[in-house]
């Protein structure tokens, strides 16, 4: 399975736009957002011209149509990740979900003694809301290391858990920085068997744009999804869990929709997953997600996956090839997601950043969110492509060009 | 929405005149109270039992006309069975709201005129309120206890 | 001042459709989301085609221009209600807008024996995150009570703030369900009285869409605004706040962007207001509430609030003289916003809903998120029908056949 | 972006061949170290006074062109200045990064040739970072006290 690539570019406009004259536009930083195709904004587009209303308990066709639209996107977004359209609960991004379990479940569950066990490869998302909470209750947090070629080191996570006081993982599916992909299954087997209770959430972020996933195999507790790197609009994303777990947690924001009864003493939360959707919800933006569902399902996450492996494959070793450029992360594509953090010698990644634009090319650079892998890494900042189904070996030729220029011009 | 789809002549006349609706009954087993704080429902529900049968069912309380004429229809069509029986007939019923064929038309009397409910999402619940209480209602008595009081904004799945 | 409706409804596909044949869409639910103008859509539309990319930090153009549209739709709100751009964080709704005081500031300031205050009149955005703060902390929750047309009965509130312990006013500007403007000096007055170091959050949910607001003016600590209220796209609020006071507040939300520096043991965080925006904004969201603003600015919010006064007057005293028909509320339109909640003597508000959709008048039936609220009023429910900028005299004769046709209809 | 607007020829030189970059400075008074971690920039600067002057002044660190070029500038514009008038200087770069045109063109020296860099908002405080450890350095010796340590991601706002 093939992308067809050129067809493909038809769909996200931006890509003919020429910033710099004469210049294609070549877009390497979907792991900071993707592009959106044509049918995600013709579907948002079509609820605001048409359908346009607040969901829920409208007795008039627009409602009506706003929930379908709405609770649509709940269903295919589970059916998406394999998951029970009760344990989908739609946030504002990938940042919200993590909260919703830092603030519902792990400060409401969580006491001094109880160990949080973290990653040194996690997003600030997946990070600052455990260190918040554990400073807040004086809990402790670990993190495991990473092996040379940027790998969790399941040996050190071993010794970690060992003393049984690991209550809550927290990990990332697919690094960001490093574009590792996790053995989620074996992190998980480790903390359950130090400890059966553990609870375990996993970052999806950079996972579910890239490959087929499914909640159900992974058999953890909470999965953390944002639109905005899947195609999808921004201002939506979602956390994935156990309808179980959810019905154990007591609420996170709280208002309208999400209760069931309510007086000036007393109220009753609603079932799940409404109980944790308070206030107007992201409707236009759920109807764009479901749109971005559908279309990465008429591609094939199975032919995405593929071809980002084997275009990711294609640029590191044309990367580690030009001189004075380091690749962080695993060499072998087939351990990773398509994000390549790479260092040029005696140039700063602003620098880069700036020579690269000039010549059409948008890549990342800094610490891409994710300041305690970069003190590991021994970097402040890292440059960093990344690609999706848009790409293809025809945006390799500007990189290196960019790259060659940079180390020309500010070479000391 | 068309409003002959939604209001059949025989949901009318259930709204209209409705059956069994009274706020009390004598000798009653089980009084249960619904309630959908979300649409402002609530209902009124007790029964009486002999022979593991049906034997006397009043509702009263207040709702729009799809909630009374529903629970009006549901009284007829319950009236004499056997509780298993009842159960059985309440699930039709609901599962007839989600979509389904009901598997047993007939037995649901003037309860197969909801049919058309279906399509209104935000009124199934509404049409379920009375099945609903009636299935807690049977279910309360088979607990052995003698009153229950449920709030619910959903499709009877819970409780 | 007079709007030129029939001009502004072109902006509004929707009114346009028809949802039952030969019947014209007669949209009276504002209250619940206002229709959205195709300058909003084009300008959100815009961002996806043209600018797509994350914000902060990028070194390329397209992230520039993501940055201005996002940072821009910030500076333009901020002027929209006359306040310090370094005081408006953007959240998803007002519900979240709410939830962010109760947690960074409620949470972490108020100890047993302090007394939140609110009233009878809060939506449930407005009360629940109190109540559930209060329960949780062990603090007292008290309400104004109302007269007999619907406004805050002030004498009762000064009885309530009495004993000086009254440390915190949650407070609605306009009703979402009576339609009552309240005045917010007042009770800021009279709670400050009592105790200066009071802190007073307003909901202004409903009346930032209808009149001319100046946050410098109310002189209040906190603002909850939400977009697809105000002719803006859903997914996006702002809380609007003094700066000095967010700056005292440790952060709710928390992940990447909002961090000045972190390691695995510590984090300083950002200056405001990026310390409350965790994570990928709402960036075309921003752009569209941007592009709200300027539609309302560009019509006049003195002559929006002018027309609504006028229309809101004719429709309540035309409601009032239809049989079996009460209107809740105030009956000045100088006192009140464009919600007109009304009861139908012996029909069900469901029923009457229904009987309207079938005439093509949209009109929302329920608790409206105010059950405290409904049960002061002595109902379960009621049928609201709310005016905005695209309502005219010629909505009023589908709205009251409507009402006959129901009563005629369902009446026992 | 265009790289002629941003890396003009005597940023390049500046940033290729720093003036007064050591890691020391005789006799200091004050020693301030500036990082920005969002771009992962780091300055360490030593000043020292003599009749209320700038009489020795260095920089030291790590950073984008920008940054260490503009660093380098700055302490041409600034040796030998009084301090009151090196942070008149300062804050007019300040101003001139923000969009205004400066004050005193003539006293940034090459300072002016940053002035393009305003256009360019997530590089203002690269080119600002030498200039707020400068003025920092000046507020820290007026109060009496003889280091500092400042981290910010601003534009000069806050320390
Ligand atoms: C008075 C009032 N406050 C708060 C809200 C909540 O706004 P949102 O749903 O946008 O969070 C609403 C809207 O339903 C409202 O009418
Ligand atoms: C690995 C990872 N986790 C979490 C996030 C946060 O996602 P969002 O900004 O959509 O909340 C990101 C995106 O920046 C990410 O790359």
């Amino acid at each position: 399975m093939t992308l067809d690539v050129q067809t493909i570019r038809k769909d996200f406009p931006v890509l003919s736009r020429e910033v710099h004259p004469d210049t294609r536009l070549v877009y390497l930083d979907s792991a900071a957002s993707s592009q959106t195709p044509l049918p995600v904004l013709e579907a948002m587009d079509h609820y605001y011209r048409w359908s346009r209303s607040n969901v829920h308990r409208g007795v008039y066709r627009l409602a009506e149509e706003a929930t379908d639209l709405y609770e649509g996107g709940r269903t295919k977004l589970a059916a998406f990740v394999d998951a029970d359209p009760r344990g989908v609960v739609f946030t504002k991004n990938a940042t919200e979900a993590i909260n919703l379990v830092a603030y519902s479940w792990v400060r409401r569950h969580h006491k001094p003694g109880d160990v949080l066990l973290s990653t040194l490869m996690e997003h600030h998302a997946n990070h600052v809301p455990f260190l918040y909470a554990a400073k807040d209750l004086g809990l402790e947090v670990r993190h495991v290391p990473l092996t040379e070629d940027g790998r969790l080191d399941l040996d050190a996570a071993r010794d970690l858990v060992a003393d049984g006081r690991v209550k809550f993982l927290a990990m990332v599916h697919v690094s960001n920085v490093l574009g590792t992909r996790n053995d989620v299954a074996a992190m998980t087997a480790l903390v359950r068997d130090a400890n059966p209770e553990a609870v375990v959430l996993v970052d999806g972020t950079q996972a579910v744009p890239q490959m087929p996933v499914s909640f159900r195999d992974l058999d953890v507790d909470f999965y953390a999804v944002t639109g905005h790197k899947m195609c999808g609009p921004t201002g939506i994303g979602a956390l994935v869990a156990k309808p179980e777990r959810l019905e154990e947690m007591d609420p996170f924001l709280t208002g309208g929709e999400m209760i069931r009864d309510v007086s000036i003493e007393s109220v009753t939360w609603n079932d799940v997953p409404a109980k944790f959707e308070a206030g107007t919800p992201m409707i236009a933006e759920a109807a764009g997600l479901a749109a971005a569902v559908d279309y990465l399902t008429g591609i094939g996450m199975q032919a995405v996956r593929e071809h980002e492996t084997a275009l990711t494959q294609t640029f590191i070793d044309r990367l580690s090839q030009v001189e004075g450029v380091t690749v962080h992360g695993p060499r072998d594509a087939e351990l990773r997601g398509g994000a390549i953090s790479f260092a040029i010698d005696g140039v700063h990644p602003h620098d880069v950043g700036a020579m690269l634009d000039s010549k059409g090319v948008c890549v990342r650079v800094g610490h891409h969110c994710a300041k305690p892998l970069m003190k590991h890494l021994g970097v402040v900042a890292t440059a960093r492509a990344s690609l999706y189904l848009y790409n293809d070996v025809d945006d390799l030729d500007p990189l290196v060009e960019g790259i060659v220029a940079a180390r020309s011009f500010f070479r000391r | 929405m068309s409003m002959d789809d939604l209001y059949q002549e025989i949901i009318l006349d259930h709204y209209r005149k409705p059956k069994n609706r009274a706020p009390a009954l004598q000798d009653e087993d089980v009084h249960v109270h619904h309630s959908n704080p979300l649409c402002g429902d609530e209902m009124d529900l007790r029964i009486r039992v002999a022979d593991d049968k049906v034997d006397g069912l009043v509702f009263d309380g207040e709702g729009c006309s799809i909630s009374q004429a529903s629970a009006s229809a549901m009284t007829q069509a319950v009236i004499g069975r056997d509780l298993k029986d009842a159960l059985d007939l309440a699930e039709d019923f609901r599962r007839m709201m989600h979509g389904d064929e009901p598997a047993r038309p007939d037995d649901l009397l003037d309860g197969i005129a909801f049919q058309g409910v279906a399509k209104f999402p935000v009124r199934v619940k509404c049409a379920l309120l009375g099945w609903m209480a009636v299935r807690d209602a049977i279910e309360t008595y088979q607990s052995g206890a003698n009153a229950h009081t449920v709030t619910h904004d959903d499709d009877g799945g819970a409780a």
